[in-house]
């Protein structure tokens, strides 16, 4: 299967360097404290964030930090093949795992210590990078939280296929079995919070689509930030506080 | 409520740590960069292998099986990687069902080497759509002296490397089709194919990123602010990394990380290679020393906690001359340290000639006070190494 | 979500003067919201909110094998998952029991009894490709981000609404494939790629299915649809199906207290309006909707 | 009466017959069975002169709080007044936030999660969590406080009590004929180590926790060359 045509466009259309549409809405659920919809292509994430509040399970209680809960699950219907999966097969638990990591690097969490802070994060389309859609969902929420946050953490994956360094991968190119790259960045401190890649790759290679990444996560950054920033200036505006 | 051992230390521990880093040494007396010596031992049946890092102690187990193919791959053997943390390893572990660092650990050692095709799982395919071999990597965490990723991961790459599997003959029957495996006693049983031998290190992370100590001790990574892992093989070829926990890295100190990372891939993978030729050929891998019996209980004690034996210091003396060539390949960053260590030698060793002079100087000491060492007091190797030059 | 008691107090008085804190008369449903075909790797999805409840239901068709019992009958799989977005009580396996009773009564909704009687639901009979081989199979899953109450309702209204945006490709099959094999040539299943038009053809039968409607008996008032504080005021909750003839096809009763005889006819013909009301402006919608929409 | 001094027992060993007349007191690991003194853990039994005094030496990692006790804690938390202290026993005991030298109610030391403190063991009892003190009757505080900096290095009992013999265990003398350093001994096991480089420190917790089981010969050897290649 040819992943790059000589033209140089991908399979769907995308030239090797270009994200995939982005999308995205603020406060879309009634319940949460804060929530977002994240959509890069065809992949959709929802993320819900319930908090700061009290800890649930007394000794689990840091005395100087809010503790950070994340569960992902994937709704049956989210995959080209249905597939119902539970929220604790390996795969989840890991990126549940994964994505609390790199949140609890953005969230001040030394300012709310003996709290606990809900992540919840229901993919509700699978097209590849689910992980780095669900972190941008999951930072969105969080912001619409009001949670305070060190830096709005961007997240975006990179991949190798036929000499190609390609950013964004969907599913198609994602499962082709090449490498695949997927960071978050705090693009205001250039520090990368997660970073995991599988399969095999040159160093000097890695380090060439490790930095393409990385100009994925700049360019998903600010447009979650232009996002965020229309969204708070909406609601500002609408009780009065800034003029248009 | 007590506290776990793992997440808990003293305020003074950690300042400690942190400003014994910067002046390269550490509570182990090894040096930032040094990994602690790591030892095999395979089992007989070739099933397999149990690795010492330190005082962490992992078993790894693999057993296969004969099994239908998952319908997507008709033709390829299928390997699943499984972490147990033993609650006798540690007080933190609970018994039960896998905790999710433990599954997350087995999942980044699927990665490394399952996911960089490390093992091949085509040549586990017996006949395509019907029979292939199922194996499962058992990693058992017997102790838990910090550092589980470096240590299961090399464990299970060790016990993949020993693993035969029976042969197993396809023909006969009135389809043609029929599976006989093969009893051990009539064909020599088979090594899997393992293409490239991926290596992890792990780096624990102290306030910016900046300091930085390979295969944290358990105290290490209680201590650390974050932790990074990069998984390497011998190509210099980047398996899988992993960064999660933890504070964030710029890329220029992560791409630092996978540089020290490779060097100490070899180092690694070199020892381990010498371990298997032993087993393979027969001769106990590990120090060819007195029996076990005829030490003294507790001096054994000491070496182990000591991670260092008589003959190894001994040894370690002789070989020293070697490794000096070794360090000079090793890729240097700038960072003196970052040199390579002789992969023979689990202490810490002041880079280049440094080390050769502290080598000169350990011999000159009164004979008898030498003497009475080797009788006695199994000298911790990793002490020699403490003076600056 | 539990309320204070004074919130449930004032709830029920207010009910009595015929007064809903949203502003509803009794008999309102709460505004519906509907979105079809937002899941692009559904075969037909659609999303609702009723008040504050929010359900999103995907739709995939997939070949398989009947049931023994119904060789010649296709196949409706109903689940329903109560998404942790919606709370924190779900975490987990927080949701799994509630989610299970939830997909028994959206499954009992949907397919009639007896499917190879046809009627009173999906006509499943007209999903079977080749008799007692090879079925459709839908799954209907279900996904509810936010609990405002009605969620029963809401996800039959969805699932109704997904079905109805639901393709199923046009199968042309060929017999004996595999020449010289012997005995059971086996069949071999074409999905037509038809890319332009529909996409396939509709669902047989959605029209017939019935709607759930709750209604809460706040002491001698009743509200249809309550909201989660209304349930809570209630002493009985009564679930009717009904359909868009205003026939009732079920009934069933939750709550604390039992319902007076005398009153029940009452209350199914009122549900059974109410019913036949929304799924006629249910069905209106549908049939005006743009197909397969974005 | 029978000399038990350095007598090895195991639990359920009769150690010696109950004085006919007189009081006996006997120490942890001891308790009295019928006409006799029993064992109860595995040590060696030891005595006083006069023979008034009964106790058994064990070796072991955990520790049993017992009054008078000098041991090395962590501050876990603080709720209220008191701060509550890990010192390696079955409970966290308790620490007046007033038990320190000079504390009165404005001024108080402020001690986070984490700190390390060296102090007296006040009271203990089966059923209560320990007491704590850093300050001795008088209200002083001679040695006992917060402890700066330094790591931990953790010994068992017994080795813990041949640390705060006096004169000097050998080890300390032979690390102390050379190298400048600081040692907060607990009885708990946990020792205290601090000097103003971080090399000495290593070198010192590592002499003190090989040196169980080493004549006084062996460690002057030990610390000798380990102080050769540091200076």
């Amino acid at each position: 299967m040819e992943y790059v045509t000589p033209e140089g466009l991908r399979i769907d259309g995308r030239r090797p360097k270009e994200l995939r549409r982005l999308d995205c809405s603020l406060d879309v659920l009634q319940s949460a404290d804060g929530s977002a919809v994240f959509q890069m292509g065809n992949t959709k994430v929802l993320a819900a964030v319930f908090g700061p509040h009290e800890v649930e399970v007394r000794n689990q209680m840091k005395e100087d930090k809010a503790i950070i809960k994340c569960e992902y699950a994937m709704a049956a219907f989210s995959t080209g093949e249905r597939r119902k999966r539970g929220k604790s097969d390996r795969r989840s638990q890991e990126l549940s795992l994964v994505i609390k990591a790199a949140l609890e690097q953005t969230v001040m969490v030394e300012l709310l210590p003996r709290t606990q802070i809900d992540v919840y994060v229901q993919v509700l389309q699978a097209d590849g990078g689910t992980r780095v859609a669900a972190i941008n969902a999951a930072v969105l929420a969080l912001a619409s939280a009001g949670v305070p946050l060190r830096d709005l953490a961007a997240g975006c994956a990179a991949g190798y296929l036929e000499g190609h360094s390609l950013l964004d991968l969907n599913f198609q190119e994602d499962s082709a079995g090449g490498p695949d790259c997927s960071i978050a960045l705090h693009p205001n401190s250039d520090r990368l919070v997660l970073l995991q890649m599988d399969s095999r790759l040159p160093m000097d290679t890695f380090e060439a689509v490790l930095n393409l990444a990385q100009d994925g996560c700049r360019a998903v950054a600010s447009f979650m930030r232009q996002r965020l920033l229309e969204h708070t200036r909406k609601l500002a505006m609408a009780r009065g506080a800034v003029r248009a | 409520m007590q506290r776990e051992a793992d997440t808990f230390i003293t305020n003074n521990e950690k300042a400690f740590i942190i400003k014994a880093l910067q002046e390269e040494c550490r509570l182990d007396g090894r040096r930032p960069f040094d990994f602690r010596k790591p030892k095999f031992q395979f089992s007989l049946d070739d099933s397999s292998a149990t690795l010492t890092l330190g005082t962490t102690r992992v078993m790894t187990v693999i057993s296969a099986v004969l099994e239908a193919p998952f319908p997507d791959r008709p033709n390829e053997g299928s390997i699943r990687f499984n972490a147990e943390f033993s609650p006798m390893a540690s007080p933190a572990f609970e018994a039960g069902r896998p905790s999710v660092d433990a599954v997350e650990l087995a999942r980044l050692i699927e990665r490394g080497l399952r996911g960089s095709g490390a093992v091949d799982t085509e040549a586990l395919c017996v006949l395509a759509g019907r029979m292939v071999w199922a194996l499962r990597c058992d990693m058992h965490v017997l102790d838990h002296g910090g550092n589980l990723v470096d240590a299961c991961m090399l464990c299970a790459l060790a016990a993949c490397l020993a693993f035969r599997r029976p042969e197993v003959v396809v023909g006969g029957g009135p389809t043609g089709t029929d599976i006989v495996v093969q009893p051990k006693e009539l064909r020599e049983p088979i090594p899997l194919t393992i293409h490239h031998h991926p290596v992890s290190t792990t780096f624990a992370l102290y306030e910016d990123g900046s300091t930085i100590a390979v295969d944290p001790s358990l105290r290490e990574q209680a201590a650390q602010a974050g932790s990074a892992t990069v998984m390497v093989n011998t190509n210099k070829e980047v398996c899988a990394v992993h960064k999660a926990e933890g504070i964030g890295l710029n890329s220029t100190q992560f791409m630092r990380l996978v540089r020290i990372a490779s060097a100490k891939a070899d180092d690694l993978v070199a020892i381990l290679k010498a371990s298997l030729q032993a087993h393979e050929s027969g001769v106990p891998a590990s120090q060819p020393s007195q029996p076990a019996a005829e030490k003294d209980a507790t001096l054994q004690k000491l070496e182990q906690d000591l991670d260092m034996s008589l003959e190894d210091s001994s040894e370690d003396e002789s070989s020293s001359g070697d490794s000096e060539e070794d360090e000079e390949d090793a890729p240097n960053d700038g960072q003196p340290a970052a040199s390579a260590k002789d992969p023979a030698n689990d202490g810490p060793g002041p880079a280049g000639t440094q080390r050769a002079e502290a080598m000169e100087t350990d011999k000159q000491p009164s004979k008898v006070a030498v003497a009475l060492m080797k009788l006695t007091v199994p000298l911790p190797k990793s002490w020699l190494f403490l003076s600056e030059g | 979500m539990s309320h204070s008691s004074a919130e449930i107090d004032f709830c029920t008085q207010s009910c009595q003067h015929g007064i809903r804190l949203d502003g509803r008369a009794c008999e309102d449903f709460r505004p519906l919201e509907l979105e079809l075909g937002l899941i692009a790797q559904a075969s037909g999805s659609a999303r609702l909110h009723l008040g504050s409840t929010d359900v999103i239901v995907g739709v995939k068709a997939e070949v398989g094998a009947p049931l023994r019992e119904h060789p010649d009958c296709g196949r409706l799989q109903a689940t329903v998952e109560m998404s942790s977005c919606a709370s924190p009580e779900y975490e987990g396996r927080g949701g799994e029991l509630w989610g299970l009773q939830l997909a028994q009564a959206l499954e009992a909704s949907l397919v009639p009894e007896h499917p190879e009687k046809g009627g009173g639901g999906l006509d499943l009979r007209s999903l079977s490709i080749i008799p007692g081989k090879a079925v459709w199979l839908l799954y209907v899953d279900a996904l509810v981000l936010n609990d405002g109450g009605g969620v029963l309702c809401v996800c039959v209204c969805v699932a109704l609404a997904a079905l109805s945006n639901t393709r199923v490709c046009v199968c042309v099959f060929t017999m004996g494939g595999g020449a010289g094999e012997g005995d059971a040539a086996e069949p071999e299943i074409e999905l037509e790629d038809d890319e332009e038009g529909e996409g396939g053809r509709p669902l047989q039968g959605v029209a017939e299915v019935p709607l759930i409607v709750s209604l809460g008996q706040v002491d001698n008032a009743v509200v249809v649809d309550p909201t989660c504080l209304e349930e809570q005021c209630a002493a009985s909750v009564m679930h009717i199906a009904a359909n868009a003839r205003g026939e009732v096809c079920g009934v069933q009763q939750s709550g604390r207290q039992g319902v007076d005889p005398a009153a029940l006819v009452a209350l199914m013909e009122r549900g059974a309006a109410a019913g036949s009301e929304v799924l006629a402006s249910l069905h209106a919608y549908f049939k005006q909707a743009p197909q397969q929409g974005t | 009466m029978a000399n038990v001094e350095k007598k090895v027992c195991l639990p359920g060993d009769l150690v010696q017959k109950l004085p006919e007349e007189g009081v006996l007191r006997l120490g942890p690991g001891l308790e009295t069975r019928e006409q006799h003194v029993a064992a109860v853990k595995s040590g060696v039994a030891h005595q006083n002169k006069s023979g008034s005094l009964l106790w058994l030496e064990g070796r072991q990692k955990r520790y049993i709080p017992a009054e008078g006790d000098v041991v090395v804690g962590t501050i876990v938390d603080r709720y209220g007044e008191t701060f509550t202290v890990d010192i390696n026993g079955p409970l966290l005991a308790l620490l007046p936030q007033l038990a320190f030298e000079g504390a009165t109610r404005r001024n108080r030391p402020n001690l986070k999660s984490g700190d390390l403190v060296y102090a007296r063991v006040a009271a203990a009892s089966r059923d209560l969590e320990p007491q704590l003190s850093c300050v001795d009757n008088l209200g002083r505080a001679t040695v006992m406080g917060p402890l700066k900096d330094g790591i931990l290095v953790q010994v068992t009992s017994s080795q813990a009590r041949a640390l705060l013999a006096s004169p000097p265990a050998p080890v300390l003398q032979a690390l102390g004929a050379s190298l400048q350093y600081e040692v907060a001994v607990g009885q708990n096991g946990r020792v205290w180590v601090c000097s103003a480089s971080p090399r000495t420190t290593v070198l010192v917790a590592n002499a003190i926790s090989a040196s169980e089981f080493l004549s006084p010969l062996q460690i002057q050897t030990l610390v000798g060359r380990l102080v050769a290649q540091i200076q």
